[in-house]
């Protein structure tokens, strides 16, 4: 779609080279180890070692005679404050230090605090802690049993380690087409717990100013208003109340859901800070980021579809349980605890569908992050995706095919699914059509079917997912009660220049660069003059922060929102200036002009200059507004991936030759950051697909506690992307776009996982847990006799 | 993590019972191993040194014993916290004395080892590794005492 | 991660070096660090002093001479990756420099500490299992060659004394008609070996295999040599049987331990594969 | 605990200093030299992030000692861009759209530009073997691989 502005306007659809970029090119990016304050001390945590027992006791005495090591904070300190627990996004309960119980390895337990990072390193060590332990609970299903030990024991009458119960769907109706279909297919499988490996781990830089009772934390977080309104909850009755926090988030390295928690280690930043009257910095070294913050997935799905025998879909039922660790540390909507997860009814136009969760405690971190998915879409996508192949493979019907004859028609939209949704916009068809155009679909089947002859193992796998995105309109969505709109603040200055603030904030999604092209669409001003400025809870409006790709949606809108406010206060200036009415002005993005005297007209910089020189009479002067936007409807973004693998009859290996995505993101803002999302996002796909996991042994031992095991695929693991888009607007957002951040995220997995299990059908193969490690595949390939 | 062994010897089981049900010859056995004092009946302070190459761990904290002289069997039951925040090892290990004639003795050892820490997180395997190095360090310092009675009287 | 405290020596000579090795307590010789720093931060090795030879010259000798290629101790893996007489006549060592840890790391690893570690996961010992090479281990007394078949006792434990250093390795000139290959399988770039194995062959005038030397990474508590694999293929035409009997006499000779990299029998199966994989390789190479 | 006495040139400038024997070169340089374009992101040399050029030679600066460094020439992001401008490669990541978050950039720059000065025409498969010690978690790498070849392609212009 050609740009409506003009290049040097650089608004929507351009693909404008980043604002942000000359500083991170540069070295000149401020991130949280990069702050430094005077007098500033340092912050290293003792952590478990044992994944569950009683602490028996804490010897600090040999910590504190290093030199440079100044205090110890225990779980008793705070207790001291009422500190030691803190609530949880989800209203659950998290420990901030323990006064007597540890719930996971790598749990914090107690704060040294230093001259230096090295004296505080080495008073870590030294600080000698007695455990009693006890034999931890591991597996979710285990964990459920009666005769389970009841974990939470510090809750007043838990008697099991049950947290909740979640269904959506009509059970009955549900059950009847179950009962009365030609095929069922079924399979179980794990969407394993995994982590967002940020390279930026987690950090802050907490500054208490005792003689003003002021609080200033710079930290690595993607919601900082809601993190203030957070610490004001937790600490307002030591004296800290809302207005006399700020926080500030810098640049960030990457956050991908893991930066939207609070976690202990910020706490006891600010506590330490508070307590010793100086600055305190905390900045976690790579295995604590691994094996103390939340983690994500983590669901373990029973899923079931009915259809004809002709391969129509009629129902979908789903049984879920969820591994949430010793506390529902969640980052999701309170009225949603699993999420977006209604959202497997997927692509495909079914009659009902069931789906339940039950989520569990047992001795791991606790979390369930949104961790590049717009909350538990990644799980259901992959749940369905994966199934409606079982089904293919199962009446001999091509996977694309089967999908193609159960999308949901274009001309069904505005769309509601069985459980609840009302689905934007979509147009299935032709990102299938495309993709399968891109990769050339029917030459691979014919080569597939040739290799296949000669004994080779070839597969292609098909996934066309829906996302939801954009949390959200706030008759559904708050997190702690706060509705979760966002918002943006526009200012022009008299010489045609503005500043915008919102309520999110980018960690490398290069919101200066998108927001100002919004600013530029609307407005008219060129987006290189559009400073954009997010993260400091002391400037920018309120807003719920970046996560669940929800930026665009929300922020983005208010954007717009406010961008037209103000071009509707520049009309009655240009009106004034042109002394026309303004029925009579004729507005292309820069410049008012005369309906049939084009050559009479006033720029948006003229208005703006107006604004503060030369008002109509009457009008209030400036050129601002502010705008908090609560969306209608969700977003609907969608698309077709389509996978090639190889497989390695002697190893196991699984190598990915092409990957084709065509996303439909509805309206694009820059072409080329959307192209660098779905790349990102898709690496972020393949990760899980095939390498990365968080396990955990019988003793509860993490067992991918840092890179060495956490296998984050590199430039030769990761395929050369192939990307492609349709356009299909969003009907309710301003600016009819849709958001991107996570589709490639949520659709790569499941792509990658059809493919070798479409390798493998011949075989009798039907599915392949996630991450398909090349162990896993032999094990299948011997098992069936064709292993080399 | 479970771990099975054993190993038949040329020497009479009385032998092998009487060296194996004396805790302090026992400990002269175990590389590494330090026994203190007496803390309450069948258990003893104690102590383990690890040092495999570079890699260095040191664990403080107590045996006990529990032997079963009908069945000649003797449970030790060793607890341990890393030196300078390196963990736990915990280890329970039943050895059984199985007379197979006069002269010839079958030991089974069955051993329950849980380490937590960083030690026990390095997804290489190598508790196993320097587990079964113990052991079979164990079981060749075994052979030699028994081989050398008059020594021990 | 911060490693623990200890002192730093950088002998400018080999004798300075044995001097402070004999005199100082609980030494740890360190040449790229590669190995040595990740378990100081990791904290797992706390040595009191660290003798870094690194700035002692002489010994970064990598050129034949007198029927041996001489690595010397200070040799990095990008060097061998970067050598001509490298590349035309050890393929196998190409091979292996390639293949571990990655290009950045690669700069500062040395050869020689790679098997002076004695990390049965690191990759240079099966090759220089699988070439005889020979270890030169430098102490008080002065050097001794050890044969590197009797190098590697088990997890980190090498013949070499405490007070001496891995000066240089020497690897037998390869005899006319003879490759080798080294062949390993990792879960993604960076990471120790899943299974590895180190093949190096000379033919005989009849086709036939006049010697083989067989090593494997990563298959038991130590490097291992599999003798059996290496006299199955000996005096045998090199045909599928014959790689098929030592590769599989290559499985037999490992005590793999099962781990996030697979089953025990899944890593007893890659010897055989990569063994078999790593033959048909060598023998390419060896023009057979 | 000793301490050494140590010089090290760092973008053309030498600094004296007087540093412990554990001291990680890459704490000499953010901490000590407050350049803090050199980032840590892993601590067990598998990211990349702490990429220097030590003697011209690309290193994971989290697995170096500052004394280590004694005499050496070190070269970080800072010193890439002179007065005139970025360098090719500099231009590159903002042409390819090579960075996103920017966290592993400094990295990527370092060895990147090693690579091109070792070998000026690298191909796609060279291109991700040298940078497969430097993770990053945005841009799924394709962009960057794009971003070396234009600065390969804007070099070669020269000649």
């Amino acid at each position: 779609m050609a740009p409506k502005t003009s290049a040097k306007i650089c608004g929507m659809g351009h693909s404008m080279k980043r604002k942000e970029d000359p500083r991170f090119l540069q070295g000149k990016g401020n991130y949280i180890d990069d702050f430094t304050l005077p007098g500033m001390l340092w912050l290293d945590i003792v952590r478990s070692p044992i994944a569950y027992g009683k602490i028996k006791n804490i010897d600090s005495s040999k910590a504190l005679e290093i030199p440079g090591v100044l205090a110890v904070l225990t779980g008793k300190d705070l207790e001291a404050y009422n500190l030691h627990w803190m609530p949880t996004l989800m209203s659950d309960t998290q420990m901030v230090l323990p006064t007597d119980t540890v719930m996971y390895q790598a749990q914090e337990v107690a704060g040294v605090i230093a001259t230096s990072r090295y004296a505080a390193a080495d008073g870590v060590a030294a600080v000698e802690v007695e455990y009693e332990p006890m034999k931890p609970v591991m597996d979710p299903f285990k964990a459920l049993e009666d005769d389970a030990p009841v974990l939470r024991t510090d809750k007043e009458g838990k008697t099991d380690n049950h947290i909740w119960h979640w269904e959506a769907g009509d059970k009955e109706a549900t059950d009847k087409i179950f009962d009365e279909a030609d095929v069922v297919v079924r399979e179980k499988m794990h969407v394993p717990r995994i982590h967002v490996a940020s390279i930026e781990t987690c950090g802050c830089l907490a500054d208490f100013n005792p003689v003003e009772g002021h609080l200033t934390v710079y930290m690595t977080t993607q919601a900082p208003h809601a993190i203030r309104t957070v610490l004001a909850l937790v600490a307002g009755h030591v004296g800290l109340s809302e207005e006399k926090i700020r926080v500030v988030s810098p640049d960030i390295g990457g956050g991908f859901g893991g930066k939207v928690p609070v976690y202990p280690g910020y706490v006891i930043a600010i506590a330490a800070s508070v307590v010793l009257g100086t600055p305190v910095k905390w900045i976690e070294d790579r295995m604590e980021n691994l094996q103390a913050d939340s983690f994500a997935r983590d669901y373990h799905m029973d899923a079931e579809i009915a259809a004809n025998a002709d391969g129509r879909i009629r129902a979908l039922r789903i049984k879920t349980i969820a591994d949430h660790g010793y506390s529902d540390a969640q980052a999701a909507p309170s009225k949603w605890p699993a999420g977006l997860f209604s959202i497997c009814t997927g692509s495909y136009d079914l009659e009902q569908a069931y789906a339940e969760v039950d989520a569990v405690y047992t001795n791991k971190p606790p979390g369930g992050v949104a961790y590049r998915c717009s909350f538990r879409v990644t799980e259901a996508v992959h749940c369905m995706e994966r199934v409606v192949d079982t089904l293919a493979h199962k009446i001999g019907k091509d996977p694309a095919q089967l999908r193609e004859e159960n999308f949901i028609p274009k001309e069904a939209f505005p769309y509601h699914s069985p459980l609840g949704w009302e689905y934007d916009s979509g147009d299935y068809q032709a990102a299938m059509d495309k993709a399968k155009e891109m990769i050339g679909y029917d030459d691979l089947r014919r080569e597939q079917a040739e290799k296949r002859a000669r004994g080779e193992l070839m597969g292609i796998g098909v996934c066309s997912f829906t996302e939801v995105l954009g949390a959200g309109p706030s008759k559904d969505f708050d997190i702690l009660g706060i509705k979760m709109f966002d918002s943006a603040e526009v200012r022009v200055h008299p010489t045609g220049k503005a500043i915008a603030r919102f309520g999110t904030k980018s960690q490398g999604q290069g919101h200066e660069t998108t927001y100002a092209q919004i600013i530029a669409e609307e407005l008219g001003l060129p987006a290189a003059h559009v400073q954009v400025e997010e993260g400091d809870t002391d400037t920018a409006p309120y807003g719920l922060g970046t996560y669940a790709s929800r930026s665009t949606p929300t922020a983005g809108a208010a954007g717009a929102m406010a961008a037209r406010a103000i071009r509707d206060k520049a009309a009655k200036i240009a009106a004034h200036l042109l002394e026309v009415s303004e029925e009579d002005l004729d507005w292309e993005p820069g410049t008012f002009s005369v309906k049939g005297a084009p050559d009479k007209s006033v720029s948006i910089q003229d208005c703006a200059f107006a604004a503060y020189t030369n008002l109509p009479p009457g009008m209030e002067p400036g050129m601002e507004a502010t705008n908090y936007y609560d969306p209608p409807n969700l977003t609907f973004p969608f698309g077709t991936y389509i996978c090639v693998v190889d497989i390695d009859r002697g190893t196991g290996e699984v190598s990915v030759r092409r990957f084709v995505a065509v996303d439909d993101c509805g309206n694009i803002i820059n072409p080329m950051i959307v192209q660098g999302q779905i790349h990102g996002g898709l690496t972020q796909g393949i990760g899980p697909a095939l390498y990365e996991e968080m396990t955990y042994d019988e003793d509860g031992n993490n067992q991918a506690g840092s890179f060495m095991d956490y296998l984050v695929p590199t430039a030769v693991e990761t395929p050369a992307w192939e990307t492609g888009h349709t356009v299909t607007p969003s009907p309710h957002h301003p600016l009819g776009a849709k958001g991107v951040g996570e589709s490639a995220t949520v659709g790569a997995p499941p792509a990658i996982a059809n493919a070798v299990v479409d390798a493998l059908a011949h075989l009798g193969v039907t599915h392949v847990e996630i991450p398909i490690r090349p162990d896993r595949v032999w094990e299948i390939l011997r098992e069936k006799g064709v292993a080399e | 993590m479970k771990i099975q062994d054993g190993f038949t010897i040329d020497a009479p089981a009385a032998d092998v019972w009487a060296l194996l049900s004396d805790p302090a010859r026992v400990a002269t056995l175990l590389p590494g191993a330090k026994m203190g004092d007496r803390i309450e009946d069948n258990t003893y302070s104690g102590g383990m040194f690890v040092k495999v190459g570079p890699l260095a761990v040191a664990y403080d904290g107590t045996v006990s014993f529990q032997l079963d002289e009908a069945e000649r069997s003797v449970e030790v039951r060793a607890r341990g916290r890393g030196k300078r925040g390196m963990g736990t090892a915990d280890m329970t290990m039943t050895s059984q004395v199985v007379a197979h004639g006069d002269t010839r003795t079958e030991v089974t050892i069955d051993s329950d080892v849980v380490v937590t820490g960083i030690l026990a997180q390095m997804g290489r395997g190598m508790i196993q590794v320097v587990s079964k190095k113990m052991l079979q360090e164990f079981v060749g310092n075994l052979t030699t005492a028994l081989a050398q009675p008059a020594e021990e009287g | 991660m911060i490693p623990p405290q200890f002192d730093y020596h950088a002998p400018g000579t080999l004798d300075e070096a044995l001097g402070l090795l004999g005199s100082l307590d609980d030494p740890k010789v360190m040449s790229g660090g590669q190995s040595l720093l990740p378990m100081l931060k990791l904290r797992l090795a706390s040595p009191a002093n660290i003798v870094d030879i690194g700035r002692i010259p002489g010994l970064d000798t990598l050129a034949e001479e007198d029927g041996f290629l001489r690595i010397g101790a200070l040799v990095t893996e990008t060097d061998l990756e970067q050598s001509e007489v490298v590349a035309e006549r050890y393929p196998i060592l190409l091979d292996t420099a390639k293949v571990i840890a990655d290009p950045l790391v690669r700069n500062r690893a040395t050869i020689c500490g790679n098997v002076a570690h004695g990390d049965p996961a690191n990759d240079h010992p099966a090759t220089m299992l699988a070439l005889g090479a020979q270890v030169v281990a430098t102490g008080p007394d002065g050097a001794r060659t050890i044969d590197v078949g009797e190098f590697f006792f088990g997890l980190f434990m090498t013949a070499l004394a405490e007070d001496e250093i891995l000066t240089e390795i020497r690897i037998p000139a390869p005899a006319a008609r003879s490759g080798g290959a080294y062949v390993k399988l990792e879960r993604k770039v960076g990471d120790y070996a899943v299974a590895g194995s180190a093949v190096q062959l000379a033919l005989a005038g009849d086709g036939t295999v006049a010697s083989a030397g067989i090593g494997l990474t990563n298959l038991g508590i130590a490097p291992i040599r599999a003798t059996a694999a290496e006299d199955a293929l000996t005096g045998q035409a090199p045909d599928d049987d014959a790689i098929a009997a030592a590769a599989q006499a290559a499985a037999d000779a490992t005590e793999p331990i099962a781990d996030r990299r697979g089953s025990v029998e899944y890593k007893k199966n890659m010897a055989r594969v990569l063994t078999a994989r790593a033959i048909r390789k060598a023998l390419a190479r060896a023009g057979g | 605990m000793a301490t050494h006495q140590i010089t090290v040139t760092v973008n053309g400038a030498a600094h004296a200093a007087t540093v412990d024997s554990r001291l990680l070169l890459v704490h000499l340089i953010r901490d000590d030299l407050a350049l803090t374009g050199t980032h840590i992101g892993c601590d067990t040399t598998h990211c990349g992030a702490c990429t220097v050029l030590m003697d011209g030679v690309p290193v994971k600066s989290c697995t170096v000692l500052a004394v280590q460094a004694d005499g050496a020439e070190l070269g970080t992001v800072e010193g890439l861009a002179g007065a005139d401008g970025m360098t090719p490669l500099q231009e590159g990541f903002q042409e390819e759209h090579g960075l996103q978050c920017g966290f592993c950039t400094p990295g990527m720059l370092m060895t990147g530009t090693a690579l091109l000065e070792s070998n000026p025409n690298p191909s796609e498969a060279e291109i991700r073997e040298a940078i497969s010690g430097n993770l990053c978690r945005c841009t799924g790498y394709v962009n960057i691989v794009k971003a070396v070849e234009y600065a390969a392609g804007k070099m070669g212009e020269g000649d």
